[in-house]
Order: structure tokens, then C-alpha cells, then sequence
């Protein structure tokens, strides 16, 4: 699984995208079975430099709850809050 | 005319691009750099983007523009990589039949580009820089 | 700047006209001919200023943009005489250093222009013309 | 006195700019003493088309109430409702 990080994220965590195995790292096929909040569970465990940031996720490009699925194949992203409103 | 770009917006384009013999009011948005961020002098910007999710939610923005904010036709350009002061970061321009509903879209548009749309904003300093989203 | 003219307007220098290095927010005014009103398909429009006072008053409305409604730099620019479809008519600028302020004093700029400023506009169809004004 | 109209105004009159003696219209010195009003009630019984028509008055180059004054040398113009707010 891809998992893409930007901005102040990529910083904290030190790199802009990671090969991640999700399948394994929750022990077998997810397909259809793993949702999003155990996925940033998980990469919270491994990533421990994610502490203390929020962001949201979107999987293939697409902003999702955290209760949707994700499978090993998807293009995950983490979201940290755009650029502001205030200009 | 919905992109993400390194180059210079080219502002006559944007509003061309929404030109038609139906839409008596055009409204449009440019958001450029200023020199300072409260009592801070800005030397410059880095906006980072993540593209193809970022043309893919302005795609989506805009279609919502017309089909609940009575936008007409809109053109919307965000520009990534290191911005000078006086440099144009975003244009949004919306041409509809009358002028409460141009206004309304477009501000609409910049509102919730900025909430949405995934680009970041490093602002620098004479001391350092700092991702515009980390201060709450 | 502030004009009334019977040239066409060129946008880009109503655009520059509001730049400066404190001004984050540029809001755009442009009123073009539609091809049609109601159901009527409309041919041209002359429009008739009362160039002086509009000129004068024109100020004020800027003035007041500035003092009371959140502008920094402001520039209005309004056309008179034989229009065509797709022309522009009137064209404005607003810029502040935030956007809320940039779009209401754009918009209100706009709406009191239509309600104070002294031009008028004809319009004309394939069975003749009348004085907007002339209709409830 | 300069008196100017515009648009359908100027249509209906006939006329785009009329030099109208308010002075000898009132009987005499009119400065500091006629009123807005004044001057409208008079032009409506010179120029009978004006009947119908509602304007703004503006003197020299500005609106003006019915209750100020003016006077022989004034630059008056009858504003009809300007373009409308519609585009």
C-alpha cells in the first residue's frame, strides 16, 4: 500500500511516501475488512512521529470516514489541514 | 479551465475562459502574497500540493459550484512552488446570468478551496519557515 | 482609477490599478451585455452618463468603499455609448488585505454604482429600444 | 439657470439641456430663497412631459434633498432611475 505524506507532515515522519504492508501488519487479508481508523491506528503504532498531528485521510484521491474500508491496493494520503482561510 | 500549476497564472486567460453571451456578471477571486503574516515580514512562499487529488477536488468543488451555488461557468487555477511577493497564488473567476449568484459562488469557491483543497502553504521569514497549517 | 469612458475597458489595468505588496485579496467586479433579457434577445446597448457628476460620484462611492466597507485600493471603470454583446460595460477592483472585506466592499460597490451613479442603459432589441429605468 | 436631462427624460422633454429663468419664474432674487421643491413644482408646469416621470434632482454635480436650496447660477440636473441592479 502507498501511503502519501505532505507538508508538515512529511517532515515529522521524514519522508514523503512509504511502501506500507498493511496486509501483513494486521495479519492477513484485509480486503474489504480493515477500515481506515485501523489504518491510521496501525501507522500511528509504526510512525510514532505522527503523534500530536491531525489530518484526514483520503484513499485514491478521495476524502473518506473512518469507518470506510481500505484495501492493500489503494493510494492512501494523509491530509494535514490546508492552507488556511485567511488571505 | 480547472488546474494545478508551477507556472505564472495568467489572469486574462482565467477570465476568458468563462466568458459567454449568457452570463452578465463575471466574479473573480485572486489571492496574492503580502509582505507580512500579522507584524511579520513574508520573504516568500512555498505551496505544496498534492496534484492530482488536488485537480480532482477542484473538479469536484466546481461542480458544486454550479449545481448549488449558481455558478455558471468557473475557471479555477492554484498555482505550487515558491511564490515572490505581489505573486498570484490562486484565481477563481465564476461568470453567471446575474450578480447575486456570481458573488456568492465564488466566494463559495475560495472559502472552501481552503478548506479542502489538499495544498499547503510555508510561509518564510527572515528566521525560518513554518507550514501555515501548524499554528491553530 | 476611477473612469467613465467610452473605450473599451481594459481589465488588466483595472487589475493592476489595486496591486500593492500589502493586499493578499483582489475581488473583481465585470458587468457584460447578455444576449438576452427575460425572454427578449437583445441587440446592443447604448449607454448615456451624465459624465461629470458620474465621475464625482463615482469618488464618493470609492471613498466610502475605503472608510466604511474594508477596501485598501480600489478601481472603477464604466463604459458609455453603443455596447456589444460580450462587451464589458463596467468593470471593478477591490483590494484588502483579507478576502471578506475585498468581496462585501466589491459588492457593495456594485450594487450602490447601479443604484447612484448617473448612466444609464438602453436596451435594444430587434423592435426597438427602451430605457431600462423606464421599466418597474 | 442650466437645467439638464438625461435619458428618457431627455426624450420625453424634447430636450437634453434647457436654460430655464428660474429667477423672473419666482417673481425676482431667488438666491438663498427657492427651494429644490420650488424649482420642481415650476419645471412640471413648463415642461408638462415631465408629468409621470420620477427623478433624483442633483445640483451642481451632487444629489440633493427638496428642502435645500438653490440658486440662479446652479448647474441642475433631473436624474431618472440610473441603470437597475439586475446584471
Amino acid at each position: 500500500m502507498r501511503v502519501l505524506l505532505f507538508a508538515g507532515l512529511a517532515e515529522a515522519v521524514g519522508h514523503r511516501e512509504v511502501d506500507f504492508d498493511f496486509g501483513s501488519a494486521v495479519g492477513g487479508d484485509v480486503a474489504g475488512e480493515a477500515t481506515v481508523d485501523e489504518l491510521v491506528a496501525r501507522l500511528r503504532e509504526v510512525f510514532p512521529a505522527l503523534a500530536g498531528h491531525v489530518f484526514r485521510v483520503a484513499v485514491d484521491q478521495r476524502y473518506v470516514r473512518g469507518d470506510e474500508p481500505v484495501t492493500a491496493d489503494a493510494e492512501v494520503a494523509l491530509i494535514p489541514p490546508v492552507s488556511g482561510g485567511r488571505s | 479551465m480547472i488546474r494545478v500549476q508551477s507556472d505564472p497564472i495568467d489572469v486574462v486567460a482565467v477570465l476568458e475562459a468563462v466568458e459567454g453571451p449568457e452570463q452578465g456578471a463575471v466574479v473573480s477571486f485572486l489571492g496574492r502574497v503580502r509582505d507580512h503574516t500579522g507584524e511579520q515580514d513574508v520573504t516568500h512562499l512555498d505551496y505544496e500540493a498534492y496534484g492530482e487529488m488536488a485537480e480532482r477536488e477542484l473538479q469536484r468543488l466546481v461542480d458544486e459550484a454550479r449545481e448549488q451555488h449558481g455558478a455558471e461557468r468557473v475557471a479555477v487555477v492554484h498555482r505550487t512552488g515558491r511564490l515572490e511577493v505581489g505573486d498570484i497564488a490562486v484565481a477563481i473567476a465564476v461568470a453567471s446570468g446575474h450578480r447575486p449568484a456570481a458573488f456568492e459562488a465564488c466566494r463559495w469557491l475560495i472559502d472552501t478551496l481552503k478548506e479542502r483543497v489538499p495544498i499547503w502553504k510555508k510561509e518564510w521569514f527572515a528566521d525560518g519557515g513554518h507550514w501555515v497549517s501548524d499554528r491553530p
